[in-house]
């Protein structure tokens, strides 16, 4: 109200005059609320600017010592032998085959379990077996990286007998199964919040639980399903303690699952455990590794990203 | 830094010996003094030292010169204190029928860097031994262990092929090789100490031609040879000014050779750890080492050495 | 049918208010057709003009009925019995009306006759009984409508048929009268647009009471007794 | 209109409920209810909200069987053949392949528009393109829709307004050539002018098909039936000529109810 | 429809509904198999565990003697630990939460802090351990205490507890922050009345989901440095002096439960591989626990708010 | 008013069907009173009978259209115009309805009048004249009502005045007939209810154009006109 | 009903939109509207989906407020202190603590009843126990619910139904003794019967407040409305008595509209 309009005689609260009063220091704790919580916000950029500036300042000293192109394209990784070789290539194969593995087990366990829970399970068993499942991604990962060398490997190499030790196909198997929930607790919340009225579309056309299953629910949460796909590929790149302990920590240009092979995680750990000076090009390496990394994963949230645009639900 | 507080980080190696000492050194001074013991590994373990945050470092191999310069740049002077012999072990699993021992040479011809890609079965480093895959497990290329080997074996520190199993984890190592027939690998003698069940060690032939296996015996010894390395403490000048680091390293010293034998360690003679004392004593602060790692060194080579300082 | 209130207040008040309206109008238009009657007798102008007066208000009533109703129609949209309500309230109105009409006509025609100087009036105990009926006939049908009686309302369209009688008895009367003296022709045809008046009053009191059986039971009975009634003679 | 009416029993029927009771767990949905079905005509099932009207038309494609503890009492049979619908021997899925139901808020498939009416073709194995295109056009001309989208049949369903998702819908539930087309609330989420228009095709529609509508808008009922059953506590209460269920319904229960006298 | 149409679209239903076994039988496979895994690891930490599972267990710090050794230095570190993360990541987390669902006008400034978000979300473990190791125990001088851990976890765990408040706030129907509006509120009473009291639950349901990973991590940790032997417990955050609190504790030096895992299984001696198990079983319990916590909130919460 | 067609084709068609029954409805009774006019000229018995027969039509005609409005309302809810058309109609089949009695009347007349043996019928032209205008003007207000054109009603309503004057000077003149020859008063007085019939039909007809305006303008110009008009005396 | 109707200008205003303009970011949503809102009387603005009706009445409380991109252009007068609601040195805040606003779907905080009521008066610092739970009863009264709940004022307000849910959201807004009340389509998720109960209160209240109120069902709008505005496009068409409106409009896009021939 402008400050010489009369007073509202009508209105029963208090009257104008004090109301500006009460105005102006209202909108002074408003705007610095305002700015607290704007400040809470942009942590995350600050730590996103920190992690960036942390590993490109380090990157930057590793760079100057190897030229980008062999970072690149060179095909070993012995940054810390006498003859040096930064072929980030091998880290990355490692580092993509176990992945690989891993979503080859926990995408399609995860999506039918996910289609399970949602579509063919009781009330019962759904309230039970998610928060269950949710479980084993609660457990810690160096656990996995145990069963995965003393009881995963083992078996396999029933199956395998020339299978190494180490290797990532068990690694990857374990992961896999550690990355089960992820997406399964994703992919399930996103069909369940496909609205009934979808499903009872399907069924009313004589469709089966199947059929309305694959043909509508799942096209229908086809976003949420990738969000899922996306954290849990996030998750096995990402992943550290399992491949530290079960891949076997060898540089190994492969693409072959059955070999040991190092990724960029179980790299940096081995690193940051090791007697390495720091400051030295072999310490730095991680940081280089570690940008790699970062870059990785943000390619994977960017494609991510636009999936869920492109097929975001609208029902 | 905390008060009453002793703040040691740094080598996975020695942290077993020191873990021990520290467990029993705040039982017999009644928790009154705390104790920290971090894995940093040496390099890590350097690097918090030089920059004051430690009292003491633990080192599986003499510290280097880049850490020199640093430490130097920080005004940080220290004492170094070597605490006990690691012997590393070369094992292989126990129904490996062929191998009975090796020479350097063909430990060297299974690891230089050119046997990369192209050593990869048993009858290429010796005819005798059967068309097998060779399975190679070792420390991981950031550790003392491996500088070590690598010095010792191949003759150039930290020079090595690629395409075997680093670990860290030396239990790892351990699994890796019990479970399959052709492994071979090497790393600490605890390690091998603690898993003699389930691994083999294989005898080395020393410099003087006879082929010997790790014990703690061949190590004092000396016969076991070139694989048995040194590994110390270095301790921060200032810190030592601090009574709390003193009665510490005091009983470092006095319980050291008991610890290491119990975590499966080779101690050093008793003159060492007085000598040890005596140095603290007497404030002869530096490294006997010049900032190279060496191999090699025998038990009576590092007394004369620590002497002289 | 439910006596029962609606949900909407302000639809049970519209409702009642029209009901009232048309029990309003229908008492005027009694007073009218009585008053009509009484001027024929007594020949009083004041109450001539009254009645003249009267009729404008029964029109007004009328006019704003037929409103109230279309404006039910528009906000309330009716159904079953309201809309039935609503529908023989509009035709009623309009009988009503007319039933107003004829009494301004009766009383118009009672002006005309003293006018002329006339006093003393042929048939005119005939005629007053006629009206009288009528009067009684009006009330009935109000009271039917207003306590949703359809027996009444069938009784009431019988009723008609007595109205219709006394008309032609009146007529032929009157052309008796006239024969005997060509001079009343005159007089004499007033005072058969009166009796005219009165026997269409019936009719369209009959009209109303077809209604009343329409709101009830939602049958329309017109077009249905009148045939089989033995054919009126005369003015219908 | 006032053409006098056909007496009701001589009038073709579809399908009748009989003695049909129902249960949701313990609750008591419907109550013993007896009401045919004719053929080639729209009925509508009007009532208060939790009158059972819904239920009741839900039976009919035995939705119901989608949830557990629901139970069926009676029958519902289907002529000309005969068949009681809620037979346990009768596959819930044959029902509904025979039944087609239009929701309350429009529900197409997150597929393109010939997807979502291909669906119930392709449910039933039916996947040559030509007869999809075929059925699909037939099915669009029957909704009143081909017009407006017959240029982009291959975009997604959702680019539609509401009214044509809705009418996407009932293509959808005519692509298969029901026999009874059930409607439940099928304009409550739609627009004044898309209701219209769907009030319009429902009285296309029954030229070809039996239907069966459930609506809270008395007025919708009062459009687009050709007889209305008014429900109350899971009995219906009357059923009739639309014409005289809003004119002169019998029952003094409907009458409150038509009136807005219910209470 | 014809006789024979009926028949043949029986056959055909048949033929459909033999699919719905099939998946039904294929769903339940998978998801024995991943229970199955759960429950194996489970009963085999605790097999391998159980006869360390005793009361001194817990009681005993760490010790080269497998047999004497003990988690207590361990989880009274992962209790303060997850305390300092919890007091940092979910005041920040919340706080970002409502700013971007509240307030955020929506320019560049909020698009980058929301791609931020859901990219931090995605970033690696370790990568926040380099992140800790640069910032918190070099720049800052933290060393290796809870502080930095704490923090540490804090900044690994903000973007879920951003995206569950933001979730819960989401859930939280436009119908009534307009209500709330439309009588007059200011956006601040707004959020205190309506949006945080509504939203608590969702926003707790994440927090502790977001713990339960934070308290399993190790790779972040080991990075930062902290793989300790540690045999004495941080000062006791309430003193018997004035100002009775002291935060000494935040300085200290600590371990967490993983790492003494970690720290175990890399051991020599294979008795210390059974206080693994044993430490592994209690870890597992400890997420255990707070995921039930979470169920429980969850369905109390679905339990009491209905939009 | 909008000639855009309804959303709902089932409500245009409802409402065009009650239009044009209403037309057909008005084209009936234009007949009827045509040819009840010719009867009294013809003293054709056949066509007589034919009116009789014809005005079962007409009241089937008001039962339906009423009916109809009813479903229309109680189906469609109307507003505005389409509200306006029904209550007309409705009002407008009631003095159709009418209208087609007084047709019929007339006939029933024309048989009295020839019953009694009577070729020569007093004033027959003068009432032919007032037939033929009454039959124009409804002609007229139909075509009007289809049109929808308000200005033509109001000539219309204008117009009735013609035919009261028409009427006033046929009953004069009948009676100065009367009082002439005394034995002709039944048959003149049958003449005069022609004549009120005439006379009567002009009313309704009136009626209608009333509502012929209300539907266009939505006004109720009933009794506003009117009391402009000079009062008529006689009959009405 | 059938009294004469007075005159629109000698009826006392409330409040006025003068050359109201209002863009959502490009969008010219509303287009030059000028209309009176009558003291004490109820106004109902209709027009299809789309019109800008709900819009308009947004504008009143300004809750365009509350997301960016939005722009008003001209002035809403509020009498008789004739502030400009749209004035940018004017508070929204303060707007809607003079307006009070009830919304399509009920939308009780989930608190207890009691509570639901306060809160508008908690906003402004009203704390003390005795003026709360005065204020509470009276605005309970007021929307005809006092009788219904007094028993469990401290039960949440979910468990209320849908009606009562709506009447309570209504006695929220009642509570603060606002100048307007403005409604906007308050029974589009309600059945019949608590449609009816609502548009009762709504007859009662314009005793004591004035009330704008928006509907899509335009049988609404004549049951409960003194005056009518018809909007399309964002632009106003017609304004005035809702029986004029519905029985004899005087433009024809309003009687296309009113007799369902839109399009």
């Amino acid at each position: 109200m402008s400050g010489t309009a009369s007073p509202t005689l009508d209105h029963p609260m208090s009257p104008s005059a004090s109301r500006l009063g009460h105005r102006a220091s209202r909108h002074f704790k408003e705007k610095i609320i305002e700015l607290i919580l704007f400040s809470a916000a942009l942590v995350s950029v600050f730590t996103t600017a920190g992690i960036v500036y942390i590993l490109v300042s380090e990157s930057v000293v590793f760079f100057q010592h190897v030229p980008l192109t062999s970072f690149l394209f060179d095909t070993q990784w012995t940054p810390l032998f006498d003859d040096a070789h930064f072929g980030i290539m091998v880290l990355m194969s490692g580092t993509l085959v176990s992945s690989a593995v891993a979503l080859l087990v926990a995408i399609p366990l995860g999506t039918v379990i996910a289609i399970y829970l949602s579509e063919f399970a009781g009330p019962r068993l759904r309230e039970l077996a998610k928060p269950t499942l949710e479980l084993l991604s609660g457990v810690p990962t160096i656990v996995y990286g145990y069963f995965a060398l003393l009881f995963v490997t083992p078996l396999l190499q029933k199956i395998f007998p020339e299978l190494p030790g180490f290797n990532l196909l068990s690694a990857g198997l374990v992961m896999g199964i550690m990355i089960i929930p992820t997406v399964s607790s994703l992919a399930e919340d996103a069909m369940r919040a496909v609205p009934m009225s979808l499903r009872e579309g399907s069924y009313a056309m004589g469709a089966t639980r199947f059929q309305t299953a694959v043909k509508v629910v799942v096209p229908a949460a086809f976003s949420g399903i990738m969000a899922g796909y996306i954290l849990g590929i996030s998750r096995a790149v990402g992943e550290t303690m399992i491949l530290a302990v079960a891949a076997g920590m060898q540089p190994n240009l492969t693409w072959n699952p059955l070999e040991p092979a190092a990724t960029i995680t179980a790299f940096i750990v081995q690193v940051a455990l090791g007697d390495l000076p720091h400051g030295s090009v072999g310490y730095q390496t991680i940081f280089a590794a570690g940008l790699t990394l970062m870059l990785l994963t943000l390619v994977f949230n960017i494609i991510g990203y636009w999936l869920r645009h492109k097929y975001r639900e609208r029902y | 830094a905390q008060a009453n507080v002793v703040k040691i980080d740094g080598s996975s190696t020695v942290y077993p010996i020191t873990e021990a000492v520290a467990e029993e050194f705040q039982k017999s001074e009644k928790n009154a003094i705390k104790v920290t013991v971090g894995i940093s590994g040496t390099g890590g373990g350097f690097k918090k030292f030089c920059r004051g945050e430690i009292d003491i470092s633990d080192a599986s191999r003499p510290i280097l010169k880049k850490e020199m310069e640093a430490c130097t740049a920080a005004g940080i002077k220290y004492f170094e204190l070597p605490v006990a012999f690691d012997a590393l072990t070369v094992v292989i699993n126990p129904k490996n029928s062929f191998i009975k021992q090796m020479t350097v040479a063909e430990l060297k011809k299974l690891w230089e860097p050119t046997a990369q890609g192209k050593v990869m079965r048993w009858n290429q480093v010796n005819p005798a031994w059967p068309d097998q895959p060779v399975k190679l497990f070792g420390a991981g290329a950031d550790s003392g262990t491996f500088d070590y080997f690598t010095e010792a074996i191949v003759g150039k520190s930290k020079s090595s092929r690629g395409d075997y199993t680093a670990s860290e984890d030396d239990n790892v190592l351990v699994q890796g090789v019990t479970q399959d027939v052709n492994a071979i690998g090497y790393f600490g003698f605890a390690y091998y100490a603690e898993n003699t069940g389930k691994l083999r060690s294989v005898p080395v032939v020393n410099p003087r031609g006879q082929a010997v296996a790790p014990s703690m015996e061949n190590v004092i010894n000396g016969s076991y040879e070139p694989l048995s390395r040194p590994i110390f403490i270095y301790v921060n000048e200032k810190s030592y000014l601090r009574p709390e680091v003193q009665k510490f390293v005091a009983y470092y010293m006095k319980h050291g050779a008991k610890m290491s034998r119990e975590v499966k360690y080779v101690p050093l003679p008793e003159k060492a750890y007085t000598g040890n004392l005596d140095h603290l004593k007497k404030g002869k602060l530096g490294t006997v080492f010049g900032g190279v790692a060496e191999v090699g060194i025998t038990i009576d080579e590092l007394l004369t050495r620590e002497a002289k300082l | 049918m439910p006596h029962s209130e609606h949900l909407s207040k302000q639809f049970d008040s519209d409702l009642e208010d029209i009901r009232s309206r048309v029990l309003q109008m229908g008492g005027l238009v009694e007073s009218q057709i009585r008053s009509a009657i009484e001027c024929l007798s007594s020949g009083d102008y004041d109450l001539m003009a009254q009645v003249t007066d009267g009729d404008r208000q029964v029109n007004s009533y009328e006019v704003e009925i037929d409103d109230a109703c279309a404006h039910v129609i528009a906000r309330r949209q009716p159904a079953a019995s309201d809309l039935r309500l609503i529908m023989a309230v509009s035709k009623i109105v309009t009988d009503l009306e007319r039933t107003g009409d004829e009494a301004e006509k009766i009383a118009r025609m009672a002006r005309q006759i003293y006018d002329r100087g006339r006093l003393q009036i042929p048939r005119s105990a005939d005629v007053r009984h006629a009206g009288e009926l009528a009067v009684a006939m009006l009330r009935r049908v109000l009271d039917a409508m207003a306590r949703l009686d359809a027996q009444e309302a069938e009784r009431i369209i019988a009723a008609d048929a007595t109205i219709d009688g006394e008309f032609r008895g009146i007529v032929r009367q009157l052309v008796t009268y006239m024969m005997e003296d060509p001079r009343t022709i005159s007089t004499a045809l007033d005072i058969v647009w009166v009796a005219k008046a009165i026997e269409r009053i019936g009719d369209h009191i009959k009209n109303v009471a077809e209604q009343v059986i329409y709101i009830v039971h939602g049958t329309d009975v017109r077009h249905t007794t009148r045939e089989i009634v033995p054919e009126s003679d005369g003015g219908n | 209109m006032a053409e006098p009416k056909p007496a009701l029993d001589t009038l073709p029927i579809k399908a009748a409920a009989r003695r049909l009771n129902f249960y949701y767990g313990d609750f008591h949905a419907l109550k013993t209810i007896d009401m045919p079905i004719h053929d080639k005509r729209v009925t509508a099932l009007i009532g208060p909200s939790g009158c059972g009207k819904s239920t009741f038309l839900r039976c009919f494609n035995r939705m119901h069987d989608l949830y557990p503890g629901n139970r069926y009492e009676g029958e519902i049979r289907l002529l000309p053949d005969n068949v009681n619908l809620l037979d346990k021997g009768v596959d819930p899925i044959e029902v509904r392949m025979r039944l087609s139901m239009v929701f309350q808020k429009p529900n197409p498939f997150p597929k393109t528009i010939f997807e979502n009416i291909a669906y119930g073709l392709r449910v039933r194995n039916v996947n040559k393109r030509a007869i999809l295109e075929e059925k699909v056009e037939e099915a669009l001309r029957g909704a009143a829709l081909w017009n407006e989208v017959k240029d982009r049949l291959h975009e997604q369903a959702f680019n539609l307004s509401g009214g044509q998702q809705q009418r996407l819908c009932i293509a959808r539930a005519l692509a298969t050539q029901p026999e009874i087309l059930l409607f439940d609330e099928p304009t409550s989420a739609l627009d004044p002018i898309a209701t219209a228009s769907i009030e319009e095709l429902i009285a296309e529609l029954k030229q070809k098909v039996t239907i069966l509508i459930v609506t809270h808008n008395m007025q919708q009922a009062a459009r687009v039936s050709d007889f209305t059953a008014y429900m109350y506590l899971g009995e219906m209460i009357e059923f009739g000529w639309t014409d005289d269920i809003f004119i002169k319904p019998t029952n003094p229960q409907t009458e409150a109810y038509i009136t807005g006298r219910f209470g | 429809m014809m006789p024979q149409e009926v028949s043949e679209i029986r056959m055909l239903i048949a033929r459909h509904k033999r699919w719905d076994v099939v998946f039904g039988i294929l769903g339940l496979v998978c998801l024995a198999l991943g229970l199955m895994t759960f429950v194996t690891l489970f009963v085999d930490m605790l097999l391998d565990g159980y006869n360390r599972l005793t009361p001194e267990f817990f009681t005993s710090f760490p010790s080269r003697r497998s047999g004497q050794a003990g988690i207590l230095s361990a989880w009274i570190g992962t209790t303060l630990v997850m305390l300092v993360t919890a007091v940092v990541a979910v005041p920040l987390g919340v706080a970002a939460g409502i700013y971007l669902e509240e307030y955020a006008p929506s320019n560049w400034v909020t698009h980058i802090i929301e791609i931020n978000i859901s990219n931090l979300a995605g970033v690696p473990s370790i990568v926040y351990g380099l992140l800790a190791l640069g910032l918190f125990v070099y720049e800052f001088g933290l060393g290796q205490s809870i502080a930095t851990a704490g923090l540490t976890l804090a900044l690994l765990i903000l973007p879920v507890v951003i995206v569950a408040t933001r979730e819960a706030i989401r859930a939280i129907p436009g119908a009534i922050r307009e209500a709330a509006y439309a009588l007059g509120a200011t956006k601040w009473q707004v959020v205190q009345g309506h949006i945080l009291p509504y939203s608590t639950g969702g926003i707790l349901t994440g927090v502790i989901i977001g713990m339960a990973r934070a308290i399993g991590e190790t790779a972040p940790i080991i990075t930062v440095g902290a793989l300790t032997f540690i045999a004495f417990l941080p000062p006791s955050p309430v003193g018997s002096e004035f100002p009775f609190l002291s935060f000494e504790w935040l300085m200290s030096p600590f371990t967490v439960m993983p790492i003494q895992i970690f720290n175990w299984t890399s051991r020599p001696d294979p008795a210390f591989q059974a206080n693994a198990a044993a430490a592994g079983f209690i870890l597992v319990f400890m997420t255990l626990a707070m995921n039930g916590l979470a169920i429980w909130l969850r369905l109390r919460i679905r339990r009491n708010i209905k939009w």
